[in-house]
């Protein structure tokens, strides 16, 4: 069902956990639909030196996670914005259609990380 | 790596005996059991043979066994054979919210042609309340169908009850009994039911092929029109090695059921009581005692199914999830929600259904992995230590009484 | 006893590498292919291989491939689901009086639901007129139902053109196509036809699998309900072994078919010659030339069937016969009947039906015996040299547009 | 499906044919359903001297047209007249259920051949 790069990334997921400084937090997802993602994000000059993240979700959902924390460290935060849930998938060699609009989620919920982060700042 | 099956109520592996039974009815006894000629003839008496252990595993009279392709199929020819058969007399049915979709879609489509359907709800063990079934019944009634065990959580209901309460309205009767026939004993003559659905892969025959018992005088519309096949009951060419292995597998059971039962029930007891002990916040999700002795089903709270699943797997476990995940639609099991499970404990749910084939070692190995698999999930759940708590209220609703 | 089987039209062998690829989805791979660990994964896979085989023989999308049990239940969802989806447009449905008694019979299911249906007569070869088709369409006409060939006489009925009336009228067209798939090339993009259906047991794969075609965006309610199998549109744990056999059997039909559809032709073309010049009063029923290369249909004069097939039994023959006393039913052949055969020749009809196993000595065998049981069976018989004639009024008769 | 006295009775059929100088005949059956039975009897001091039979039909007709003459020969008219269908079919060891109707009719037209030969006498 899932590609070996979704496998790994599941079974080895990169920056589990919290950032107790972070300033800026994101999260999407419900319950309903089984999927929550949150995401922890320390930036310093507009770039992104540390991101976290923690998943309640099925191995989409966690690999989605743990590959747009990968995809996101060291950039700035345009860069950052622009990444999309389409290219986490497709960094993952693809997931299966039935897991693209519910467990791909994780760019979402880095953008709400920098919205949060900007409006902290304002 | 060590592979350890514990989804007998998904499917079962086809026993040594029954494939040995079967093969030869792929070749040199190929033959179309409603042929004249020798090719016909080798066939037709095996499948009443088949015909003949299925009766005497569920003790009623072969003439009441028609075949079919599998257990979705009998639910759907019980359902659909007996609004058509009985308009005249009414169009109203009661069944229950946990049962397998292959009644509950049935009905959600009957609906839509006009019949009325009550959904019995369950309490929070998954039971049913026998009083509100009775309160249910109206002069429009013609079918209650109630599953005999549930393949969720293994509940086990009170069929010869309902059934004497149908047989006091003269409401005919079905129960889906495909989780229990060949685990537990079961008696048409004593169960007042008019209709009982088989599957046999779930008791070691291979996948495509079922039995309905159709107690005499049932008068059903056939579900599946064409040639005189069963007596004019169900028509398709036999699916005859699957028939005979049905036949094979039922005969099986009957006579090991008695000692496997007992086994496997100390079995599924010690891995539960395991469970419990080793990992904190786990749910058992059915009734504590009136369940199948294979199947326990939890809830790890906090953490989603389908990552559960698949972290089992990667060390040979083989078990499933009423995780949305995993259920072929975006809601969680609408068991669990029936049974107004917490909506995160629904995705959570973990059913463990175990055979004749597992053993000591295998509860052992699992009870060793699973805590530092919890654990690992949990450490990465936004929802551990954590204060937000979810409601039940965005479940899928269900049409009820 | 030398055995000879010349039944292949009522069902067939399963192939030697069939039941090879099929064996290990009983044991090692036993898992549900809708289960998210390694028992299900590994099936997962073979399912979808096997859609790919089934497409490429009958030149579509994998997408466009539903499995089911039997050809029977094709024809059953062909219809049904045909009629409660398009319910809106209309209640008319064309079918022709040769059909299988599984498209007849749920025809005359569907007219006590309220549908209108026209059977199209045949004329004394067994064909259609395609004017009377095409007049017989009103704009209450949903489905255009013509199966690809009848399974008594062989007859190929012309789906191309017939495909093109139904694209005209923008009237949906179903075939039948359970004699054809494997024996003679089927092109579904050439055809017009919007659904057709396949039966494993009839070109090596197992009995109790078969198939639908179901091009894309053609709209269907549901047979199965239930689960969510075949992208929700047959519910039911898949037969996987069977599913299996079913593609390996359509990927051996697709390399051996150019070799053996003319094998087999000049096999039924010198056991047709044989037979009448070795018999007098024999008549050959179907089309003379439009006809599958199987098979050979004919009627010997004042002798029953039954009779004929016991005594070709005798001999290790294996045929069959359109008289009442192997049908099932009472009435002789429709089949034999809608194309105005006498009904003592409709009693009479003996099909023989060839497969890639028959050899030249088999049919050697055949004309040696047959001569004297056609002989003695002639000297038992009051009708033999006598002048009484029956006609046909006796026949079931088929209302007609 | 058939016994193995049926076997035996459809082939080898005892008392094939006709007879030439018959006092009695008589014909079931029709075609429609696929069985007729002819009965042709030598009466001689009311008793069954010889029978033969010719029959278009299944096993079962042709099985059962064979019983009833072996069963017939020698007896009376009276005691011919007994014979039941359900007589023969179970001298025979028994007809599928199917076959109870349709094909067992032989002792129906040995009914006739008597009346036939009452009637010539009469
Ligand atoms: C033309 C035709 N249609 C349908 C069927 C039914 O197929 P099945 O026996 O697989 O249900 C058959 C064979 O029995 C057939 O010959
Ligand atoms: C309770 C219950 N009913 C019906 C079914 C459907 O049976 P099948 O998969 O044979 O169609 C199942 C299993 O899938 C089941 O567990």
């Amino acid at each position: 069902m899932y590609t070996d790069k979704v496998m790994d990334h599941f079974s080895n997921p990169r920056n589990v956990g919290e950032i107790d400084d972070a300033n800026g937090v994101g999260e999407v997802g419900n319950a309903s639909c089984g999927d929550i993602m949150k995401i922890f994000l320390k930036v310093e000059d507009d770039i992104i030196k540390d991101v976290k993240f923690k998943t309640f979700g099925c191995g989409a959902a966690i690999a989605t996670s743990s590959m747009v924390t990968e995809m996101a460290i060291g950039k700035t935060l345009d860069e950052a914005w622009k990444l999309s849930n389409e290219a986490v998938a497709e960094a993952l060699d693809g997931l299966p259609s039935q897991k693209m609009h519910c467990s791909n989620l994780a760019a979402d919920a880095l953008h709400e990380a920098i919205k949060n982060y900007r409006e902290n700042k304002a | 790596m060590r592979k350890i099956y514990m989804d007998y109520n998904a499917t079962t592996p086809v026993r040594p005996e029954v494939l040995e039974a079967m093969l030869p009815f792929y070749t040199e006894h190929f033959g179309n059991p409603s042929s004249v000629h020798w090719a016909g003839r080798a066939v037709k008496g095996a499948i009443e043979n088949a015909r003949e252990q299925v009766a005497t595993l569920i003790n009623c009279s072969p003439a009441e066994i028609v075949f079919t392709s599998c257990g979705s199929e009998g639910d759907n020819f019980a359902l659909k054979g007996t609004v058509d058969a009985l308009k005249e007399k009414g169009n109203h049915i009661i069944t229950t919210t946990v049962e397998h979709p292959a009644v509950l879609e049935t009905c959600e489509y009957l609906e839509k042609q006009g019949c009325e359907v009550t959904y019995l709800p369950v309490d929070r063990d998954g039971m049913l309340d026998l009083q509100e079934l009775e309160a249910a019944i109206t002069d429009k009634t013609i079918l209650i169908s109630v599953m005999w065990a549930n393949n969720e959580t293994g509940n086990i209901f009170p069929i010869e009850e309902i059934g004497a309460i149908a047989r006091k309205y003269k409401v005919r009767f079905h129960t889906d009994a495909v989780q229990v026939v060949g685990r537990i004993p079961v008696d048409m003559q004593k169960a007042n039911v008019d209709l009982a659905v088989i599957s046999g892969h779930k008791l070691g025959a291979p996948k495509g092929v079922g039995a309905i018992f159709v107690r005499r005088g049932t008068r059903m519309t056939q579900f599946m029109h064409g040639g005189h096949q069963e007596r004019h009951r169900r028509a398709g060419t036999h699916n005859v090695a699957g028939i005979v292995g049905l036949g094979k597998a039922c005969e099986i059971a009957q006579q090991t059921m008695e000692l496997d039962a007992p086994r496997v029930r100390r079995l599924r007891d010690k891995l539960e009581k395991g469970i419990m002990e080793a990992i904190p916040e786990v749910k058992l999700n059915g009734h504590p005692d009136k369940r199948l002795p294979n199947t326990l089903n939890v809830s790890f709270a906090y953490i989603e199914g389908e990552s559960i699943l698949l972290n089992f797997d990667m060390k040979g476990i083989a078990a499933s999830s009423g995780s949305a995940c995993t259920s072929g639609s975006l809601e969680p099991s609408h068991v669990m929600c029936a049974m107004c499970v917490d909506i995160v404990l629904a995705h959570s749910s973990t059913r463990f259904s175990l055979g004749p084939d597992n053993t000591e070692e295998d509860v052992d190995y699992i009870l060793q992995e699973l805590p530092p698999i919890v654990q690992r999930l949990r450490d990465m759940s936004p929802l551990f230590n954590n204060d937000a708590r979810m409601s039940c209220n965005q479940c899928r609703v269900v049409r009820r009484a």
